[in-house]
């Protein structure tokens, strides 16, 4: 199922410096919507910007929807600005979620920056059906940064802090901190944030045998698989193309059908 | 068509991404993405930048090529009931007229729309002069009487904006057996990342389409349907029934909404709602009395 | 120019119109309203209508004409010490030089720029072909040969985007001997009002600005810039520092603001403040360096 | 002085369906506004729509000031949406505000509909500065857009209502009004409302050998002068012009200088 919604805003906070935090009411996208998934938001009523926004499903109620959001530019800048009691157009859900299975050994996210947004739903999954709770990297540039810690560890997950300044936790990057984590071929490593980040993170995951899913970022005009804007190479070809869709094929990747080069070419990030 | 509305080429992929948020038959017809004898990987990305009210993109023609088309996306959109106005590209006169030979031949399709515009498939940095089938008119005569003699379907013809007068290579798609032409395709345009210093598309140059460019391609229509006999389909920026009652008030025939999809998936649907009201509100009877209706 | 940036012909009025809200003489220049030897009425209102992101305009070059502009305009913006581009109008080459000859007489320009690219003063119902003088290269090189035989101040031809290829244009100007071009003048367009099935603007045609339109113009700077060995003025929905920088990037040598002043009337003083701001960040000793400087 | 400045919104409440009246503070436009002069307001920060909207100031306080409108598209509709504690960017005071003449005898207001936007701050300043608050005629459509009558009687005005329908005071034309109350020589007549009214109400003053002033619209850019492209055709030349700008020639004019003919073709209404 698929929703064009105007969903009404509960509540939206500043939760650091230029992130924001934002609840939305709506029961058929909260039942829906799975962890991993995406929506398309509408920023504004007007036309410029003319696209919606891809923000993925931070946590999922019974009544609704959290989103998390870094302001980046326009977009996001005029988001930021709505308040409670005002509604907002959302698009959902979206792509494909996180696979949950239950069956391996070891969970753990790696998160940097606002890659942590689509994470405290898939804690909570993890948490609920794996038994026991997913083992947390969560990296930042400093430490007013690191989101959602306290979340996690209601959850019940061991968080591993990590920060570009060495702020709070250890001054490492993520992946170090993966693999001193000693993943194995029993673990599911489950990576979001800046792609340096996420393609280094895969490549560890990779020598320890541990297996990988990024979650990806594009430019995207209609979330639905329509446009062909989104696209990532891919080192497999997906229905005999080599190029993949975020939207549709993703946002989920197994990270090592993703050509990383291409993608930071593309992306420069 | 049932009614005067259909998609634009490439912004409704081959309609089933869209049959989620409604029933596509309730659409004059569904154009589809443009579709070439071979598959097309399309350009490197970045594809997609937004601009003002805009967007400029740089796609490449990605499509999945004639033989799926044929055995995948035409089928699925017949068990859903749509009209199909199948949209193809191709590299010479006779690739578009194998084209419009195999759509006739399977029943692929009610309509054929040629895309003679596209402008993501040249390198941008070494162009001059003419770079677009459609920017010659001894090319689009060439091109449309290789097509016309290879089907018998409807045959529309889709011009690019980038020339002096629209009114040119619109009346040399007529006098070469068009059926009707479809205007506009997208401006060309790029935009550059002032702190990377790198164009923000992967292709450099790409198409602006979008409410931003509305002004331009209701002129050309305008300027189209005055010296036209065919009819016109009218395309550029269309984000609801008021815009696409523009259009036909200056003279096109029909309209395509285009970008305006990605927006609210819906749109295309909204528009033939909408028309339906306005005809109801101002107590007219019949759409076509709206055609080049303007009271200048 | 102290700095690269001026403001757009017919945005700004005759400069004393915004001296209200900063000094113009921050500007690296101002460029006056089209001058036309006999003072110009203009068309009929509705002169304006707004579009996404953009605006039409069919002003008709309403101005007070030389005289005045000698008499009263030039000399304010003299008090004010402001550096003057002197955009000029005429219905010949012969109109054109005279008024080139007679800004010069009377010190009452620091640069001449050549407007040959209106689209508001022809009647659009019967115009076929090339309607504005900047649509023909035989055109420009007659005009720019008479003006520039009429003065040695600095001469700048502004040129219509409605054209094919716009290489050909501006290269016809600097072979007549212009000192350089300004891209670009607005672009054709036009809109209905679906409830009154009027045009919006009583010429029906207009011409469109803003940041709509900035993708094509930053794409028609960037394709001069690659064949001129001439300066070019980038104009075309710059709305901010980033937006100008664009223009830069994409090659040209300063920008100038258009519509974004009626939307905010020191947006051409941010503009230099934001180009400031932008060379410290990015440790860029010399303006200069921008120019051309995108990274393909 | 004219001022660009960024005014927080004190309160907005919808007045009639459609109808709103927005308080803005800014102690330096108040101070500076005339009744009659307008202000050009930002309705979006986004650049689409792309021009700001001229709206007059309905009342001046000391700590800033008040306007009325209706939503009658897209830029009004955005603007309605704000809600107070944001800000607003206000341009401004712009154009000519009406000429206050405490030596003529009589002074009548002749409103139609949402014309009577300007009008609080004139009523104030005549009934502070001629000894004797004005009259005034209010008309519209309909009874619940009879609007600031209780405003105007709180400065001692008489009020004459009159509504197109009969659902409240007269059934009647605001001219035909005007005509009744024996307008002559020593009466100024100030009028502001659909360009038919105001071309009505003109020539009953004329008649009666009163003079008349009305507050024009047109479609505006730059507020300043330097667009050109608000005028309005004038018969007399200005400043060796037969166009005059509304916006800085203007909004109020002596009724007796427009070509009315010319100004309904114009603009249709
Ligand atoms: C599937 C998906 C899920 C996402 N979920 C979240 C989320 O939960 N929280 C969050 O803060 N962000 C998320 N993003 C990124 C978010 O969509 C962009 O930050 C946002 O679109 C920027 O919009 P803007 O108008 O503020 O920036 P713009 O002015 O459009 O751009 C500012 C910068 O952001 C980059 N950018 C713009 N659009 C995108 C995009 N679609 N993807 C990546 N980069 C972009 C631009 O290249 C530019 O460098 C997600 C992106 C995708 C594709
Ligand atoms: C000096 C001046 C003072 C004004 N004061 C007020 C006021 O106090 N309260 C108030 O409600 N309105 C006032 N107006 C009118 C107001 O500016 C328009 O209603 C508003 O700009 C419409 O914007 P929109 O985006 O909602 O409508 P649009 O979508 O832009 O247009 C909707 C309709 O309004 C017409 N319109 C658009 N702009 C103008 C304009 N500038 N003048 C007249 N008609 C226009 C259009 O032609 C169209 O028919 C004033 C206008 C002027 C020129
Ligand atoms: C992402 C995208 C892809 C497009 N692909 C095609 C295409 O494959 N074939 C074609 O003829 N036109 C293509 N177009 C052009 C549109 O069909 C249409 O002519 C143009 O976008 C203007 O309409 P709009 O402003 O409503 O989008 C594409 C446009 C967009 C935005
Ligand atoms: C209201 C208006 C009046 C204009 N008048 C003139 C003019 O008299 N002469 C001229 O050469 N260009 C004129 N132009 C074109 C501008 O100088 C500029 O080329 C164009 O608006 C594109 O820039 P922009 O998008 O920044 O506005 C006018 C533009 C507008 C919007
Ligand atoms: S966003 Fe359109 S195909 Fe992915
Ligand atoms: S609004 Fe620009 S001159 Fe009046």
């Amino acid at each position: 199922m698929r929703y064009i919604q105007d969903c009404e805003i509960v509540a939206h906070d500043l939760v650091a410096p230029k992130h924001w935090r934002m609840r939305l009411r709506s029961e058929d996208i909260a039942r829906a919507a799975q962890p991993g998934q995406f929506c398309m938001v509408e920023v504004v009523e007007t036309l410029y910007p003319f696209l919606r926004r891809p923000m993925c499903f931070s946590e999922i109620h019974d009544d609704g929807f959290t989103l998390l959001y870094k302001v980046e530019g326009e977009g996001t800048q005029l988001l930021s600005q709505r308040v409670p009691g005002q509604t907002c157009s959302i698009q959902g859900p979206l792509g494909n979620g996180f696979p949950i299975a239950p069956e391996l050994e070891r969970h753990v996210i790696v998160s940097g920056g606002i890659g942590v947004a689509a994470f405290p739903a898939l804690a909570r999954a993890l948490a609920e059906t794996c038994g026991r709770p997913p083992e947390v990297i969560l990296a930042a540039r400093t430490r007013e940064l690191l989101l959602c810690a306290d979340l996690f560890r209601s959850l019940g997950c061991t968080v591993h802090l990590a920060t570009d300044d060495g702020s709070a936790g250890e001054k490492a990057y993520a992946a170090r901190m993966l693999e001193r984590l000693g993943p194995g071929p029993g673990t599911l490593v489950y990576a979001c944030g800046p792609m340096i980040m996420m393609s280094t993170t895969a490549a560890v995951a990779a020598r320890a045998g541990a297996s990988c899913l990024v979650s990806l970022e594009a430019q995207m005009a209609c979330g639905d698989g329509a446009c062909l804007g989104c696209v990532v190479e891919s080192k497999v070809e997906h229905e005999g193309e080599k190029m993949v869709r975020v939207c549709v094929d993703g946002p989920v990747f197994d990270a090592a059908l993703i050509d990383w080069e291409a993608h930071n070419t593309a992306y420069d990030l | 068509m049932k009614n005067p509305v259909t998609v634009a080429s490439g912004t409704f992929g081959y309609g089933e991404e869209f049959d989620r948020y409604f029933d596509v038959s309730l659409l004059g017809a569904v154009t589809t993405k443009s579709i070439s004898l071979k598959p097309r990987a399309g350009n490197k990305p970045p594809r997609l930048v937004e601009t003002p009210a805009g967007l400029l993109n740089a796609i490449g023609l990605q499509n999945v090529g004639i033989d799926r088309f044929l055995s995948q996306k035409a089928p699925y959109l017949r068990t859903r009931n749509a009209t199909i106005i199948a949209n193809i590209y191709g590299h010479s006169p006779e690739e578009y007229a194998e084209l419009a030979r195999r759509l006739e031949a399977e029943g692929a399709a009610d309509a054929i729309e040629a895309n003679l515009s596209c402008p993501n498939v040249h390198d941008a940095r070494t162009a001059k002069g003419a770079v677009l089938v459609s920017q010659s008119c001894e090319a689009i005569t060439v091109y449309t009487q290789a097509i016309r003699d290879a089907t018998r379907l409807p045959l529309y013809i889709k011009l690019t904006p980038n020339v002096m007068n629209i009114q040119e290579p619109a009346l040399a798609a007529e006098a070469a057996g068009a059926d009707g032409v479809c205007l506009i395709n997208t401006l060309l345009g790029m935009a550059i990342n002032p702190e990377t210093r790198k164009p923000r598309l992967a292709n450099i140059v790409g198409g602006l389409s979008g409410p931003a460019i509305r002004p331009v391609a209701v002129k050309m229509v305008w300027d189209a349907a005055r010296v036209l006999r065919i009819p016109i389909i009218g395309t550029g920026g269309i984000s609801g029934a008021a815009s696409a009652i523009e259009f036909l008030l200056a003279g096109a025939t029909a309209v395509s909404v285009g970008s305006m999809s990605f927006r609210r998936p819906d749109t295309a649907l909204r528009v033939v709602e909408g028309i339906a009201e306005y005809l109801k509100r101002h107590q007219i009877a019949d759409v076509n009395q709206l055609i080049g209706a303007m009271q200048a």
